[in-house]
């Protein structure tokens, strides 16, 4: 079902937890859907230089939770907000069609996150940036 | 790697005398039942033990077995068969809200049709109500349908009291003992149902057969037409080596039956109690008591069941989340749900469900791994922060 | 004693290496492919591998493969699958006058729910004629249903032809291959059919599995609801022991097919030169070229069938008479009256239908046997006194 | 299928042939149904002395007329006019229920054979009895 980049990254997750002061938070899913992911980074002079998850899901959703982070850090808030969805399942060697809606969000979380550090930057009174998913299959 | 299979629910090993017999009638009698010759006669020959063995286990007659190629098509058999002769605008049907989906999605084929279903709905244990059925049936009910014992949460539900009801009223009764068959005492004529479904591959025999048991005098609209086999109630070459595995697998199961129920409900409370001990915010899905000896199953808070069996396949456990259909999409268990679950728990459902070839040590392994995975994948969990 | 066993258009022996991969399925590999564990994946494997194979004896692409019990369920689900989607009431369907029950039972049953139906008439050689197809095509023709092969007398008909006057018209067209595959370069590009029937049974696989070929793009309403499986095409736990033996028979049948042709071919020739030789007033049915390697179907006159079958089956040789399914009760082959031959030389018929074990000696023990069967016969016939 | 009976007198049949010059003739079936069974008998003072079958038909039909000649053999034309089709059925050891119909009308054949028997000692001119069967499945 899934390939062996996949369950390297769900079985090792890499940058788990939760940043205790970030600069940026992001959330995305509901547990209707089975798949939450938040995500919290550190920016410094418009670099990542830090990002956790923590995510409740499937194989998929931690196994992209864990890949985008590493595929964010070090990266510059711009560079970041190019990496999508499709490139984090792409970098895992694809992910079985069923998941490639609900359970591939993470880099929307990571664009959420940088939205929230964003704001916190223009001086909005942002406490976390939040996007329920709808699921389609549960219409 | 150790291996453990607990998810004899989705499908069971095939013993090792069957799979023998079964080769035999592949390479050796491998003659079409219908053929006159010498190899058409040991064929039939072989059709007609199995047929015995098959009606043994469920106290039919042989004439009242039809086989067919699995619960799936014995489910459809008796729902589209009794409503293609009994009609099906204006008319009504009942089943249960916790049905396999051979059933649910059988009748919501029918619903376009134009027939009218009731869902009963089911208590927390997962217990249909018999007052409900009561409730629910009309003049125009043609038949009801509820499962003998589900096969996500193993509740056994009160199938003579519901079959009695549907009788005084002259509503012909369904049940699905695609999971009970193999563990649990049944005898058709005593539950004095018209229709039950059994499968093949849930109590060690092969997969692709199974069979609808349709009471003397009842009739069904086949799905299949073609020759006259199976007295013209299901067209095809007879799966003769599916069909002598099934009739041999049923006979051991019958005469296994005590010392399997007792092995089983002995595992099965073992692993609910060191589960239960050993995880905190975790709960046991399905009735205390009425339910299978085979089944254990548990939601665990703040996780989810995929990335729970994932990591149990990583150490050799074999287990599954919801039923096996549907657990490659994460679509959440519409029984647990009817059960009254939220989302969040019927997410974190596991489902164990022990065999015959499993032992005490098998139970102790999952025990003694599952906390550990549990406690990592919850670190990992924007749910369960602080909720210790 | 010894067994020649001549009736392999009835059913096949599975051959040895199948029968392992089976074993092998049902004991080690046993997982239900649903399921996410090792298990479920090992057998998902074995299920992606053999649709591969299955798909690649006719040149169609996996997705386009969708596994049944068997030939019967492929002809019903192309049947009534098809009629369910475009309609029945006011619809029409062609078929011909020489189909397996399969189709010809599904038909009738579809004119008693109100579709027209037209059977096709073949010559006195079993061809169906294209110019006939062309007249019956109407505007409501929703389907047509040409066997690529018959099961009786072997008579292979210009489906291609047949075919392209369907796709003209914007009509489905479905054969039943059951009898050609394996035996036959069968591609359904070249032949561009919608759908295509073949069951594994027929060419050394198991029995209880068949697939139907569906042409991308083209849809059938499912006969069996349930599950997702087959791409929500076909529900029920996959035989996948059975789908495995397939696979492995198919892409045997097909690595091996034009040795397989020429093999069955010359004994096939041998077979009918030597029983045409030995025995007076006998005749060959069916086509004399256009002919499947491995049929040789002779009327004899003045004897009936099932009591030649049974003497040469006391002499260890299996044959049928008429096709298997009716072989165990007098009805004369609606195949062979179809051709225009008499009640008495249809009720006179054998079928030997050749395998790839079969063997010159296997074939000369027929020619030196049945001169001998047919005289004593005739000595008790009354329709034979004062003939010769 | 058969019962080891039925196969015995199957295959070794018993009074197989035609009378040369028969006191009674009797003939059932037709091709159509796939049966026909012809009878000749020789009757001595009221007594079946001899009597001689030809079959055209299944393994039943051959089986049922072998053994019907055995049965009626020395017995008077009234005790033969007795042996019904099912005594000859019995006596085989039963048959198949699709074999009951067509193929298992050897007694109807000896009535007949002994109706034209008796027919002509009345001094009808009666060549032969024949009863064509009606086959219901061929309806
Ligand atoms: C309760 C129940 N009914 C029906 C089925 C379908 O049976 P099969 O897998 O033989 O198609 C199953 C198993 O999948 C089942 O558990
Ligand atoms: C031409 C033809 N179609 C269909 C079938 C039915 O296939 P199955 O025996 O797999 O049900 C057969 C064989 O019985 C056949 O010969």
């Amino acid at each position: 079902m899934y390939t062996e980049k996949v369950m390297e990254f769900f079985a090792n997750p890499k940058n788990v937890g939760e940043l205790t002061d970030p600069d940026g938070v992001g959330t995305v899913g509901n547990p209707v859907c089975g798949d939450i992911m938040r995500i919290t980074i550190k920016v410094v002079d418009g670099v990542i230089t830090d990002v956790r998850f923590k995510t409740f899901g499937c194989g998929a959703a931690i196994a992209t939770s864990s890949m985008v982070t590493e595929m964010v850090k070090g990266k510059t808030v711009e560079e970041a907000m190019q990496v999508t969805n499709r490139n984090v399942a792409e970098a895992l060697g694809g992910l079985p069609p069923n998941k490639l809606h609900c359970s591939n969000l993470a880099a929307d979380a990571v664009h959420l996150a940088i939205k929230n550090y964003q704001e916190r930057l223009s001086g909005k009174d942002s406490q976390e940036e939040r996007q329920e998913v709808k699921c389609d299959h549960l219409a | 790697m150790r291996r453990v299979y607990l998810d004899n629910a989705a499908t069971t090993p095939v013993r090792a005398e069957v799979a023998e017999l079964i080769h035999e009638y592949m390479v050796k009698h491998f003659g079409n039942p219908s053929s006159v010759h010498w190899f058409g006669r040991e064929a039939r020959r072989g059709l007609d033990r199995a047929r015995e063995q098959v009606a043994g286990l469920i106290g039919a007659h042989p004439d009242e077995i039809v086989f067919t190629s699995g619960g799936t098509e014995a489910d459809n058999l008796a729902i589209k068969g009794v409503a293609a002769l009994k009609g099906i605008q204006g008319k009504h049907l009942i089943t249960s809200a916790i049905e396999h989906h051979a059933i649910i999605h059988s009748t919501e084929q029918l619903e376009r049709q134009g027939l009218q279903v009731t869902y009963l709905a089911v208590d927390e244990h997962g217990l249909v109500e018999p007052d409900h059925l009561a409730h629910a049936l009309r003049p125009e009910t043609i038949l009801a349908s509820v499962m003998l014992a589900n096969n996500e949460v193993g509740t056994i539900q009160p199938i003579r009291e519901l079959a009695a009801l549907c009788r005084a009223k002259g509503v012909l009764f369904h049940t699905d003992a695609v999971q009970a068959a193999g563990q649990l005492d049944i005898d058709v004529k005593a539950l004095d149902v018209d229709l039950m479904s059994i499968s093949s591959h849930k109590l060690y025999g092969p997969k692709g057969i199974g069979a609808l048991y349709i009471r003397k005098g009842c009739r069904v609209e086949p799905l299949a037409h073609g020759g006259g086999h199976e007295r013209k109630r299901r067209a095809g070459t007879e799966n003769l080596p599916g069909i002598v595995g099934f009739g041999l697998a049923a006979e051991l199961s019958r005469q296994e039956l005590p010392e399997r129920r007792e092995h089983l409900e002995a595992l099965r409370d073992r692993l609910v109690q060191g589960i239960l001990g050993g995880i905190s915010h975790s709960r046991l899905n399905g009735h205390p008591q009425l339910r299978l000896p085979n089944n254990c199953n548990v939601s665990i808070e703040f996780v989810e069941g995929e990335s729970m069996l994932l990591n149990l396949d990583l150490l050799g456990i074999a287990a599954s989340s919801g039923s096996a259909c549907t657990s490659g999409a994460l679509e959440p268990s519409h029984v647990l749900l009817a059960m009254g679950l939220s989302h969040e728990l019927a997410h974190g459902s596991l489902r164990f469900s022990l065999g015959r070839q499993n032992t005490a040590g098998d139970v102790d392994y999952v025990i003694s791994t599952l906390p550990g995975i549990v406690a990592r994948l919850r670190e990992i969990s924007p749910l369960h922060a602080g909720r210790e």
